[in-house]
């Protein structure tokens, strides 16, 4: 099993989801995040004071998969979130040892 | 009568707060978090803009003993600055103030998310010395508009709501629809704000309704106490149960077509009500409050699902609310009004035949034709000069931010870097 | 005296600003973030169903000429749909109208987040028809209870506090408690919400208790102005100063039992003010209203923490707050009223004696019998045929999509799927 | 003339309002989310203790007829408690003492999330005392500054926001910077609250302006009706556009050094238009009104950036508006003032020569040292006794825990447990 | 040393930090999150247009645990958390190289 | 490539952001997140209700890097979020297979 961990513009997130289900990838967790990197972010100016706002949103997935399909989900990630400007994001494969599905307590495969 | 005048002290400050910042909220709380205070700003400039206008040429040309081609106006130099008014009389000019701001702010429910402020800061002097003056002369100074259609209209549903839906509609039409209209969701992000912004314009309303009392004998003296307390009771009362039978109403065809009655829903039947009430508060018995206001809710309940099918973006709904509910007012005096209210004539419920209500359709129909094409005009200029859409990467990325350089909320955890 | 009736122009509209949305955010700051809307909507869609009801037959049950049953109430078809009414008394309907509308708003705070919105429609025009119709008759309109126990009662303190703490309290026993109460955190989700509730309830409540004078004259010259400077300026002060009080005493009593004085210990202090001075805020001296407000203030302090020892779920401490809040106001006249105040007679403190004691005790239960019986039957019809509450999932998940489909905010990076 | 005094009920909770919730809410939009409530809370606090001193000595030691110490301030005693005063002045005592709580609660501002509760409810008695009231004798009660200075003071240009901003700053000073001030950031966390409290202090404002009028004749008769509609008429008009003006120069200032105009600009832009015609509402013409709105807009929108500059932690800018816009409406009387106006004397521009200007200048210069001297001793003497300020640690986890035990929101899922 | 991953559902929350705790897992980080995955969202109305809403809220929890601890946590929330509806939720396991307490620089064992 | 997640005090964001910067760490991904463990959380009374609130605000980093640079990382986190009193966090490391750029479908090295 693996977990494919996957930081994305938040309005890339809808095509994303869809590309996904359609990918046959049935369940994800999602988490607001903000991101720091080559993409700017933006100046907020307050009776004077001028803020640098470095961070930026982001939408941040999280799948466990099949070692199988890590290919295909990665790819597909990678293809729906893709607008070619800086700030698209990244995403990143680590090793699971064991998943359990909370409901049933199935464990592993079963458990996705 | 120091009373009275007591009151349109309190009626004035009112329906200025029906703008600032009753009428800002509502939107502001149905817009999303990116853009909230570029939805308040419009408001709050509209007020200040509108208003100083006000003071230069825009009382000259709504009220001026001075009438220009047949009555299509007054002349806008005549008090130019409020010069010649008397100091008794500011009151009136405050109170007349805050009925073209209103009207400016509306607009901006269409067009929210994606135009530059400066567009709307040009857009709103040329729009109130050419749609709003005018209308305002011609029924509430009983100019041209008045003489072929001596319609009804006690507090506005042809000057104010009529003139309002109409701009939006041309707005959002010329200037488009925002990215990812129809796709992203855009639902509201604080209805809270939007349920204050009800209840403070429910409050306000009183000002623009009550307020809009006009003596007959002007003797300053018993008849016109009479009249004050008569008067204002009715058009008091009627306000009140024609917003909550709308309400209701909005609820109820909610409840039918979508299963659920949502505050959304309380919110927008509250305006709905309030808008068709408008023209009709001082012309009809509480029966024809009620069904006035029932219909309003019931009908703009259903007519904001319109813009999803004919496609076009009128953001929240200034189609869909104010002119669907100036148009149903305005035109239902001409079933519902009655003699025996303190400003109506005989309707055609109540025995008055068809005359009524061809004043009320006449007069609705030239305000739409008047501000339809003169607010197209004024857009088309200015999509084609300065032009009206912010950047579609500001638009993605949250106006607030492009135009105001501010963001609504930082009520998690801080993580900003600053330095001054 | 047009003045005067200016005056009750801007109170009616005050007093119904008290519910919509001042009450309406001071419960909805309380709530939880998953049922504020339906908190909200619980006051809103009361103004419209009690208002609507009032027209028809409220009025006329409270205060048309024809008394029934030995005063319990007046004749319901008198009046109904204000037929006979005249159109200068049309603001006194009005101003009634908005007292009937918060007390069968208050109630809503006693159940909030698991009442089904169809429940607490059929709800309030029974309620309002066998409790508060007629209560205001018996008190306001000089009936029956009047004839037993002639209490003094300025503005509603059994009326509408005692009134609407009763039937929230037996509300709450009969239709039970949230889900999770007393286990799951349950804190209020947005103070600044419950903050602004409270600084426009404060603000409403000049229209409720000055606009509450009646005059003993009547002869609509001289001596009704003079009547009307010196009552309302006493009502006024004593309002303010009793409120400022209860807010002290209510942080003094909270910081002693748990070290620190909370910000929603001062929205609700100012409340507990409010609601001791309503009834007596004509009777009493300025010391008089400061010792009121105070004793309100520190004993409905610590009156809020009674639920969870007494394991009822009273969401918003109606009870805690309004019945005992308004008991104290009653019963305290009989101590503190002064013939040297304009609607006041020597209570027990002036050399009274015991008889005004007697008659606002008296007058107390005779109210918490009556609204406590008359709303167990309501209570108990309602949860044996169409039921109160919602699905347990509902409540788990949250009553705001349950019934009103729709979530408060949406204030982070929008992540819901659209189609229209 | 009871419409005036019908007027002066509605005014008075006007300026209530003001402070609760309107002032609270602007503050506490500007705060950082840990620490709002505490914001809100010193201004319901101020209104409460100072409310209360203010019927016990107050109200005496400015207005009593018995002056002490050449015209300082009166006797504290004379009407200790408001003995003495007729029921029909109460209303003006009440009109009075919202100032007093107004300016009070305007010093929280330049002292945000780090001061102790119990030191705030320790400066408030002392600094009305030393401070407000004197200073409102001597102006308001014609006491030592008018007979020194005669100068204009319509609605409390010196006695309300010069004396809150130079109290303000001295306190800012004195008690320190937040921990992280100009390292961290500390950007306003709800804009939307801000502009709430800017909407309704505006609102409000009209009470405060309009209500101050003062008879000249006091007949009670036509004189006074006459005098009551004309000057309330030129007061609400200059308070009207002088904000506009304000609010749109605001923008324009800071789209030139900033490049953008802000929310929070438009919000400030009102206050400090506000600010600045408060004193001269009944003094100048339309276009002074304008004028001084527009320089204060313009002067206050630079003047906010200087507290990075001098490095002192004014938070929310009680001296860059208040006492800045103060200074500039007080003393621009002197050049915009005309006898035309209700309450106006010929100014340098209207051919009046230097002699308004110099009294203006004086007035001003004089309640700057008097309540700069005054606020450092109090605030030295806290500083040294019980100590303003709260423990690092808990200023850095926010004072809304530390001193109220509560967080402001909890909006997003609740993860807290709980035992009752 | 593992990280034991587990999305539950938000009021269960309170009974898995009592049950941790009771096993003697001393501390953890949380994150709201939102889940994708077989339980039903639902369909929020706005003005006539109909929202569907996929994500359900979710509590997101992070455990570093002692490879031999593994289990026991695993299982403590596994039957905290369970309620038997679809949506309880997921539980994974991920193989961590070291760890630090910021406040000390103790590692690994001795810094959970 | 390892993935270094660290869990902070919210007032030493900006430190460890500057101190990551000037390692030359170009990104990362940040989450809100709340923590449970020795630091002590506080008390909130409602109306006379008392509420435990048992976790304490935390900033949660991501910083996917090179294995040759994970103990600069870990060790410039750890040295800019310490104040050395409870609660300044843990910092733990995973490994990663791989990593992708959004933008141009780099991987691994090339994609941090
Ligand atoms: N080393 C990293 N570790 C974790 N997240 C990263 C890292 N670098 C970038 N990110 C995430 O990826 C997002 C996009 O990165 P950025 O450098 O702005 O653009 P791009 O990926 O297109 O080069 C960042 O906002 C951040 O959330
Ligand atoms: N493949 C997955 N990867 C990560 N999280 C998942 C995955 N599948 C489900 N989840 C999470 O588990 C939650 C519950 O899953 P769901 O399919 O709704 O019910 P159940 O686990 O009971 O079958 C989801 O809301 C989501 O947060
Ligand atoms: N076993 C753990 N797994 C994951 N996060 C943890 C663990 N223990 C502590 N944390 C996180 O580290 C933070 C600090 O831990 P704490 O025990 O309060 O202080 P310290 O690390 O200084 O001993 C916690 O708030 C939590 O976010």
């Amino acid at each position: 099993m693996k977990l494919v961990t996957a930081v994305i513009k938040p309005h890339k997130w809808e095509e994303v989801r869809e590309a996904l289900a359609s990918a046959g990838v049935a369940g994800m967790t999602v988490t607001e995040a903000s991101g720091y990197g080559q993409q700017k972010g933006h100046t907020e100016v307050y009776r004077g004071a001028e803020y640098d706002v470095s961070l930026v949103p982001k939408i941040r997935l999280e799948v466990v998969v099949d070692d199988a399909d890590v290919e295909t989900v990665v790819g597909t990630i990678t293809s729906a979130a893709q607008t070619g400007k800086i700030g698209d994001g990244k995403v990143w494969v680590i090793p699971v040892d064991s998943v359990v599905r909370v409901r049933t307590g199935e464990t592993d495969e079963a458990a996705v | 009568m120091d009373g009275y005048y007591a009151f349109m002290l309190v009626a004035t400050a009112l329906v200025l707060l029906m703008t600032v910042p009753a009428l800002a909220l509502f939107y502001g709380g149905m817009s999303r978090a990116k853009s909230v205070l570029n939805m308040l700003m419009m408001s709050y400039v509209a007020a200040a803009v509108v208003g100083l206008v006000y003071v230069l040429w825009g009382w000259s040309m709504s009220f001026s003993e001075d009438e220009l081609l047949g009555g299509l106006f007054s002349n806008p130099f005549t008090h130019f600055g409020l010069k010649g008014v008397e100091a008794g009389d500011l009151i009136y000019v405050c109170f007349q103030m805050t009925f073209a701001i209103i009207t400016a702010a509306l607009i901006s429910g269409a067009i929210a998310d994606r135009v530059k402020l400066s567009a709307w800061v040009v857009f709103l002097p040329i729009w109130v010395t050419l749609c709003y003056f005018p209308l305002a002369h011609m029924v509430f100074g009983l100019g041209y508009l008045h003489s072929i259609f001596p319609a009804q209209d006690y507090a506005g549903g042809t000057v104010v709501h009529i003139n309002a839906g109409v701009a939006g509609g041309v707005l959002a039409l010329i200037i488009g629809k925002r990215l990812g209209f129809g796709r992203e969701p855009m639902k509201p992000h604080n209805l809270p704000l939007t349920m204050i912004g009800a209840g403070l314009l429910w409050f306000g309303w009183y000002g623009f309704n009550v307020g809009s009392i006009v003596f007959v004998e002007g003797d300053g003296g018993e008849l016109d106490t009479a009249q004050f307390l008569t008067e204002t009771g009715v058009t008091f009362l009627n306000t009140t149960i024609a917003t909550m039978a709308a309400l209701l109403a909005w609820l109820a065809v909610e409840k039918l077509l979508h299963g659920k009655a949502s505050s959304l829903g309380a919110a927008s039947g509250i305006v709905a009500g309030l808008v068709a009430i408008t023209p009709a508060c001082g012309a009809v018995e509480p029966v024809g409050a009620i069904a006035i206001g029932a219909i309003s809710g019931a009908v703009c309940s259903w007519a904001v699902g319109l813009k999803y099918k004919l496609g076009f973006d009128d953001s929240f709904d200034v189609v869909g609310v104010h002119l669907v509910g100036g148009i149903i007012g305005t035109v239902l005096i001409g079933l519902f009004s009655s003699a025996s209210a303190p400003g109506g004539i005989d309707g055609l419920l109540y025995g008055g035949g068809l005359g009524s209500l061809g004043d009320q359709a006449g007069a609705a129909a030239f305000a739409i034709v008047w501000t339809g094409v003169l607010t197209a005009l004024i857009a088309f200029a200015i999509k084609y000069t300065i032009g009206w859409r912010i950047d579609e990467e500001d638009e993605v990325e949250g106006i607030d931010f492009a135009e105001h350089g501010e963001s609504a909320y930082d009520i998690a955890t801080n993580t900003g870097s600053s330095h001054f």
